[in-house]
């Protein structure tokens, strides 16, 4: 008797699980920012704010904490070589503490607690977290520590300035000139990172977006897989076992991507036409080893990191910069391939390159 | 009648103080760590020496001391949890999505955060006590319930900012110490007065040594097993409720790994995972032991290539001091 | 599973076990396994084409290879928490190759690697006396730290012709993976049910000490366990990448709690010396195809993660209520 | 002592603590107890006595309400009760003293007397002090000075024996249930165990008492109830019986000789110890094995027995001296040990001896599975027929090689391991309590096995707490005491007394506590 009263309480679970599932999907955030046409309204507006910078005015050579991401893959690891050649290289820069969070954001929350009591003259963020690092920045910023974000937003912007692409454009204009190359109509299956972290989330939501625009456009699978190349092949293996038809592929990151050629190929199915955001090397030699058709729009690590330490020294001088800061992303194609493609560097680097070539390679990055 | 047991056993104070190091051997080893990782990183790095860092390296402990306490609770009653880092994920964006979205008062919904995570931990308990299931399984089944559920709550993004005075009570300090490193200071007495001088602590205690034992002495092992989940749960919890007020909005990643954090931590603190042996004191050294490493590599600039390799040395070296337990 | 367990049957004793929970929980896996793939026909009909069920029996091959290694492990009284970072650095190492005649070599450091791990784990274990999900749980942190020192991150490379073949090759027109999986766990079954040393597996979890006194070499048995499983996550970490075709930093992420989970849902005892491969096989298969079948029926994903625990739950469950029984009735 | 006066005269005179009226108990379809009745009275120690299997555990449990009876009645004090329950038993001043131990070894001595009932404060707090106290007024009045404070896994056996008694004593109990607490302790670890009960019984507590000793069922009980296939056979004054006429009660029949025709001959030495040290456990010890030899190792619990049958076949780091076999060193670990013929029967049957989950098969071929190899494969043709042989020879029952060994009697497992060393053909066998909660008829059919060891040319060392056992069967006693030989003597010269005098180094005062034992015995005789 005892043992069936039990396997009831099993039900609960399940209903309260699924309470807070149907609640919580019909509640979700409504903090998302706002945005149309494509783009971060926000951000767009945020680019003619002019920050006035005097407070923060030092003289230099400048000692700089920056908080990355960390060499966890190709992305973190362009990045950071990027920063630590500018930091050796750039005579307004003193010392530059780089503390990789190596993708957690707790670690980041207690490296920047850390960091403040070191009182550098500014601090550079990746955060690993829009909501998880927003006390920590307003906390730094009050100690009167000026944080310049870059790489991804934090909520409640109570930084100096932020020095990005507009994540949501790149993946919305993917997702758009995939749909333009299939005429407005086929099967899609799109594909995202790790469920719950930002990146993944606002390239979904803006795939989803530019999507809703072709009504032909039919969604055929849409799957986590972890930014992860093994992943990617198995779902897309799963999708293509499903769907008799796909004809393209988006993916909010390239790996996915990458595995869904693996995939297609391994599959002896034709290859769809593939709409990306941060092309890595890899995707572009195998797009290029297998004649591959794609809409591809960077999140280019070193330009971006690059641009952080530019504007933490404007800040630090007392220039004025823009409360948001782009960052060009032009899309190109497979025409185009050749110039973004570097065949001396790995599968991880994330092209284009900010600082030579020989410091890419002698961090490891050869072929 | 003279007649007695007591006989005098061969260098029995010589063994007596070996057998006292022995049992302790974990504990003390852990707390000379601590002491060596202190010493070495003040001679070395300026900032590190700084009390202010010192004090920031206990409030970096807070989550994860939480955590533990609840997870040595488990552990001692013989049983395991691998949900408690998804229910402070799950607790931290529901009560975040609440504050936003309801009129009740936010006193309220994080004192309902603190039941909701008690009500998981009852669950557990009723599961693995009821079913007679193996812990580990049932709490990792209710882990991937609950990621799941929390990204139905946040919808995979970041919740709405929390109201001021959350922000505010992770700054509030008395002195130069924050009000959060006291309040966990107390959690922590709490929590070790409750399982050495409280009935309820020695019977998780006997449960955690032998159930068999235990139900002879008349002690109900399902509600001592059951409390300690609910324990777990209301902790972690209040670790999310800390993490939501150190984060100011809920993030759907936060409280990731906690679980086998906590689990490393308890086991370098000396608990055993076979139930009814360890203390408190232990678990804290290695809290300690954790933050503090973490801490001192942040102060030192570790490249992020051996970051990982040196903690998980510093586990080996704290887990290595195993000995064989004397059987009876 | 083993020999022994089936002429248990014939036991003459009187037990208040209802035969129905009985042959429900021995068999939790395979019933549940049926439960699902009855629900996928109805809800997901393309889950039985060809080149899914093909998908399937590849990821499948890759986990339970592992799961092979991993039951051995659970056999006694072990779990080992360490496999993921081993499918990750032998992956990395081979991969990495640049030469093709270096293949071999690179193989024999992939195995070194392996043997290390496996030793150090089994030492720590036997010696130092540390619980196994600690001192695997760190030698996981140990060498996923050491791949990070090895590679600085980075990954990349194509996985070499052999590789590629042993992945996603076929060998009399099954995939070489599935046979790399079927011949091992022919191999597995034998040396369990009938090898000396499988029966020293069974009795150093069943009772390290009983069988001491029997004269097994319980400390050796022990650490060959997890050389054993060790050995096994370097394979699925061959196989893995050959089958990927590329270099990836997050391979097998999903295994170490997935392969103890499969193992555990088959039948194979957490307090060890119970239970046995064909089980924990079945437990993988289960594994594999409720992951694929969520994903091809278009689950959302936090509906996706849900049903993993609540299936996962239930199958335990099961099993929780013989192991009851079994002790009511002593 | 005020409060045991209280105790008594809660008892209504003339009604008896515990009545069983018609009590009947099936599991299965097998008939556990059947038509029992049964009483206790204050002030008396009840021993009961029956083979294994003839119902005494089943009987216990009832008691303690963890069965409810089929049929019949359970009166106690007074008041009937048709659902006892485990609780309800207790209150009604029902204890149980287990044969194994039910200590929690990381917890203190007072901690596990006042376990789940520990004392508390004003503020609920569990007051050290107050159990400190409690404990030690429980263990004094058991005559103990154990610090209440120690943890219990630092206690000697007997300790934690009396342990366990201070725990029926801390409920107050009234009716106490000593399930085979003997079986652990020797000599004047007895006495003092003997004096407790004794003690507990003028306090006016009711005593049942299970014990495979008979001398001890004399010596301690003024009555006894003999169980025989789940019936009562027989309750009567122990004054009115006779050792032969116990025995014959709880056979069935006379039990012709308990201990079987001796033929030494021993040959040459085979096991050479010498000058053997284990730290803390063992101090130079030397002796030698000849071929076809049984020698005994007696001593009291904690002399060093058990550690110096553990080092010989490995299992104790040796620190000095030497072991050799057949004049070559002898293997340092247990499975080489093995290989090389040196092998040991555990005292814990339970937790060293079987595998309890696995068959009668499986544990009988454990140390021969190379012989089982057919090409390179265990051949279970093979194993079946070694395992019916094994059978066969050593009567093992039931005669299924798949049954799971743990629905065995206790008399049938020890027979398992018994023959499992049988099927080696060893050369050297360390018995360590072969008897320990076996019944008589096994007891028999055991001893018949060592004298068949040892005329097939096998060496035996047996360390026993029991001299009947050892006086019974063996050709020569070491007589250990704390780590060290202390006396070696010959079947001839070998008498109970002198090797207690040995044993405990000829203190006065136990070589008096054990006469007084005989003068109980006389009088109970009388």
């Amino acid at each position: 008797m005892r043992k069936r009263r039990f396997v009831v309480t099993l039900l609960p679970l399940a209903l309260m699980a699924s309470a807070c599932a149907s609640a919580g999907s019909s509640t979700a955030s409504s903090s998302s920012p706002s945005r149309a046409n494509g783009v971060s309204v926000d951000l767009q507006q945020d680019a003619k704010i002019v920050v006035d910078t005097s407070k923060w005015k030092k003289s230099g050579p400048y000692t700089l904490a920056a908080l990355t991401q960390g060499p966890i893959n190709g992305w973190g690891l362009t990045w950071d070589v990027t920063m630590q050649y500018e930091a050796k290289n750039n005579s307004d820069i003193k010392k530059l503490d780089l503390l990789p969070a190596n993708g957690d954001p707790n670690k980041e929350i207690a490296a920047m607690e850390d960091v403040v009591k070191q009182k550098p003259d500014a601090i550079l963020l990746d955060p690993m977290g829009r909501a998880a690092l927003a006390a920590s920045v307003s906390r730094a910023m009050a100690a009167g520590i000026p944080v310049i974000v870059c790489g991804n937003g934090v909520e409640g912007k109570k930084y100096v300035t932020y020095s990005d692409i507009d994540l949501y454009a790149v993946a919305y204009s993917a997702a758009d000139a995939l749909a333009k190359r299939l005429n407005g109509k086929g099967n899609v299956v799109m594909f995202h990172g790790i469920p719950g972290v930002d990146a993944a989330e606002t390239w979904k939501k803006a795939g989803e977006d530019a999507f809703k625009h072709y009504p032909n456009i039919k969604i055929v699978g849409s799957e986590y897989a972890n930014w992860s190349v093994a992943t990617g092949k198995e779902k897309a293996a799963a999708l293509i076992a499903a769907n008799p038809q796909i004809d393209g592929v988006w993916s909010g990151g390239s790996e996915m991507a990458t595995g869904a050629i693996l995939a297609f190929n391994d599959a002896g199915r034709a290859q769809p036409i593939y709409g990306v955001d941060n092309p890595t090397n890899g995707f572009l030699r195998l797009a290029k080893e297998n004649g591959i058709k794609f809409n591809a729009f960077p999140d280019p690590p070193a330009p971006i990191a690059k641009a952080c330490i530019d504007n933490a020294i404007k800040v630090l001088k007392g220039q004025s910069v823009k409360k948001f800061e782009a960052q060009p992303a032009e899309g190109y194609d497979e025409s185009q391939l050749d110039q973004h493609y570097d065949p001396q560097l790995n599968d991880d680097f994330v092209p284009p390159m900010a600082a030579p070539k020989q410091a890419y390679l002698s961090a490891g990055m050869q072929r | 009648m003279s007649l007695t047991l007591e006989r005098p056993v061969v260098g029995e104070r010589r063994a007596e103080t070996v057998s006292a190091v022995r049992r302790h051997g974990a504990v003390l080893f852990i707390y000379s760590l601590v002491v060596i990782l202190l010493i070495a990183a003040s001679a070395v790095s300026s900032d590190f020496r700084q009390p202010s860092n010192l004090i920031d390296v206990l409030r970096q402990s807070i989550v994860l001391g939480l955590v533990t306490i609840g997870q040595t609770y488990v552990l001692l009653a013989g049983g395991i949890d691998m949900s408690v880092g998804m229910t402070s994920r799950v607790v931290a964006l529901g009560t975040a999505v609440a504050m936003s979205h309801t009129l009740i008062h936010p006193y309220v919904l994080i004192l309902l955060g603190l039941i909701g995570g008690g009500l998981i931990g009852f669950l557990n308990g009723r599961l693995i006590t009821g079913l007679g299931a193996a812990p580990f399984i049932v709490t990792l089944g209710m882990m991937g319930a609950l990621a799941g559920t929390a990204l139905a709550i946040s919808g995979g993004g970041p919740t709405d900012a929390v109201p001021d005075f959350f922000l505010a009570a992770y700054d509030a300090s008395m002195g130069p110490i924050p009000v959060a490193v006291l309040v966990m200071a107390v959690i922590w007495l709490v929590a070790w007065f409750v399982l050495s001088r409280t009935r309820f602590g020695r019977n998780i205690y006997a449960v955690g040594g032998s159930t068999a034992v235990a139900r002879l002495a008349a002690i109900d092992v399902r509600r001592t097993q059951t409390s300690t989940y609910v324990i777990a749960g209301v902790l972690s919890a209040a670790a999310g409720l800390f993490l939501l007020a150190r984060s100011g909005v809920g993030d759907p990643s936060l409280g990731g790994n906690l679980e086998f954090q906590s689990i490393v931590a308890a086991a370098i603190g000396g608990i055993s995972l076979y139930g009814g042996r360890g203390s408190l004191v232990g678990s804290l050294g290695a809290v300690l032991l954790v933050s503090l490493s973490s801490n001192v590599m942040n102060m030192l600039h570790v490249s992020a290539y051996y970051q990982d390799l040196a903690l998980g040395v510093i586990v080996l070296l704290g887990v290595a001091v195993y000995r064989p337990r004397r059987s009876m | 599973m083993t020999t022994t367990r089936q002429l248990e049957i014939t036991g003459a004793g009187s037990r208040r076990t209802r035969p129905g929970i009985e042959w429900l929980s021995r068999y939790a896996a395979g019933t549940t396994l049926v439960v699902v793939l009855c629900i996928a026909a109805v809800v997901t009909p393309s889950f039985y084409s060809a080149g899914n069920l093909r998908t399937v029996a590849l990821q499948a091959a890759a986990l339970g290879v592992v799961v092979l290694g991993q039951t051995v492990a659970l056999l006694v009284r072990g779990l080992d928490m360490s496999v993921t970072a081993v499918i990750a650095f032998s992956g990395v190492l081979v991969v990495s190759a640049g030469a093709p005649g270096q293949a071999f070599w690179l193989l024999l450091l992939a195995a070194g690697v392996a043997a290390v791990v496996g030793l150090t784990n089994g030492l720590l274990i036997t010696w130092r006396k540390v619980p196994p999900f600690v001192a695997t749980f760190a030698m996981l942190i140990v060498v996923g730290g050491c791949r990070l020192a090895y590679t600085h991150g980075q990954t990349s490379g194509s996985a070499p012709g052999w590789l590629r073949q042993l992945g996603s090759g076929s060998l009399l027109g099954l995939p070489m993976p599935v046979v790399i999986w079927v011949v091992l766990l022919i191999i597995f079954w034998l040396a369990l049910a009938r090898t000396r040393w499988g029966r020293w597996i069974y009795a150093a979890g069943a009772n390290p000490e009983a069988a001491r006194h029997s004269g097994v070499p319980v400390g050796a048995v022990v650490l060959s366990a997890y050389v054993v499983c060790a050995f096994c996550a370097m394979i699925a970490g061959l196989v893995l990448s050959g089958y990927l075709g590329y270099v990836d930093a997050n391979l097998g992420v999903n295994v170490n709690l997935n392969s103890i989970t499969a193992a555990i849902i088959g039948g194979v005892a957490f307090s060890g010396g119970r239970g046995g491969v064909l089980g924990a096989t079945l437990g993988a298969i289960l594994l594999t195809v409720l992951v694929n079948v969520v994903v091809v029926a278009g689950l959302p994903v936090y509906w996706q993660i849900i049903a993993m625990g609540v299936v996962l739950v239930l199958a335990v469950a099961i099993q929780g209520l013989r192991d009851r029984t079994i002790a009511d009735g002593s | 002592m005020g409060s045991s006066d209280a105790t008594a005269a809660a008892v209504r005179p003339g009604e008896p603590l515990l009545r069983l009226a018609g009590v009947s108990k099936a599991f299965g379809g097998v008939q556990a107890l059947s038509d029992i009745s049964f009483e206790l009275a204050a002030g008396e120690i009840h021993a009961l006595a029956g083979e294994n299997g003839a119902g005494k555990s089943t009987f216990v449990k009832l008691v303690a309400g963890v069965y409810p009876p089929d049929a019949g009645s359970v009166v106690l004090n007074g008041e009937e009760h048709a659902r006892l329950t485990p609780k309800l038993a207790r209150q009604a001043g029902i204890a149980v003293v287990h044969q194994e131990f039910n200590l929690l070894p990381e917890l203190s001595v007072g901690e596990n007397i006042l376990l789940g009932a520990l004392p508390r404060d004003r503020w609920k707090t569990v007051s050290a002090k107050r159990t400190q106290r409690t404990a030690a007024e429980l263990l004094a009045r058991l005559g103990s000075t154990i610090d209440p404070r120690r943890l219990v896994r630092e206690l000697t056996v007997a300790q934690q024996q009396l342990v366990e008694i201070a725990k029926a004593l801390a409920v107050d109990a009234r009716i106490i249930l000593l399930d085979e607490p003997s079986t652990v302790l020797s000599g004047d670890e007895l006495d003092v165990l003997h004096a407790v009960l004794r003690r507990l019984r003028d306090d006016g507590r009711g005593l049942i008492y299970i014990s495979h000793r008979l001398n001890e069922v004399f010596a301690l009980a003024d009555r006894v109830t003999v169980f025989k296939d789940g019936r009562h056979v027989s309750t009567c004054d122990t004054s009115e019986l006779d050792h032969d006429e116990l025995i014959r009660r709880m056979v069935g029949r006379p039990l012709v000789e308990l201990f079987p025709q001796r033929h030494p001959s021993p040959g040459q030495p085979v096991l050479e110890v010498d000058n053997v040290s284990v730290p803390g456990k063992l101090f130079d010890v030397s002796f030698s094995l000849r071929q076809g030899e049984i020698v005994g190792l007696a001593g009291l619990g904690g002399s060093g027995r058990t550690t110096i049958a553990r080092a010989i076949v490995g299992l104790e780091r040796v620190a000095a001296g030497h072991i050799s076999l057949d004049g070559a060193p002898a293997p340092r670990s247990p499975a080489a040990c093995a290989r090389a013929g040196l092998v040991m029967v555990p005292e814990d049957r339970k937790t060293h001896g079987i595998l309890a989950e696995h068959s009668v098969a499986f544990n009988l071929s454990l140390p021969s599975l190379q012989r089982l190899l057919r090409h390179r494969f265990l051949s279970p043709r093979a194993e079946k027929v070694m395992a019916d042989r094994l059978i066969k020879e050593f009567g093992i029952r039931p005669p299924t090689p798949g049954t799971d060994i743990r629905r065995l009697s206790g008399g049938n497992q020890q027979k398992v391991v018994l023959a499992r060393w049988l099927a080696q053909s060893p050369k050297v066998v360390v018995l360590d309590e072969p008897t320990r909660g076996v019944d008589v008829g096994a007891k028999a059919e055991i001893y018949a096995l060592v004298e068949r060891l040892r005329e097939t040319g096998v060496s035996v060392l047996l360390a026993s707490s029991e001299l009947p056992e050892i006086l019974g069967t063996c050709d020569r006693v070491l007589v250990l005491h704390e780590g060290q030989l202390v006396a070696e003597m010959d079947r001839a010269t070998a008498t109970e007394e002198a090797i207690m005098r040995a044993a405990t180094n000829s203190g006065s005062a136990t070589v008096s506590a054990g006469a007084s034992d005989d003068d109980a015995r006389d009088s109970a005789c009388r």
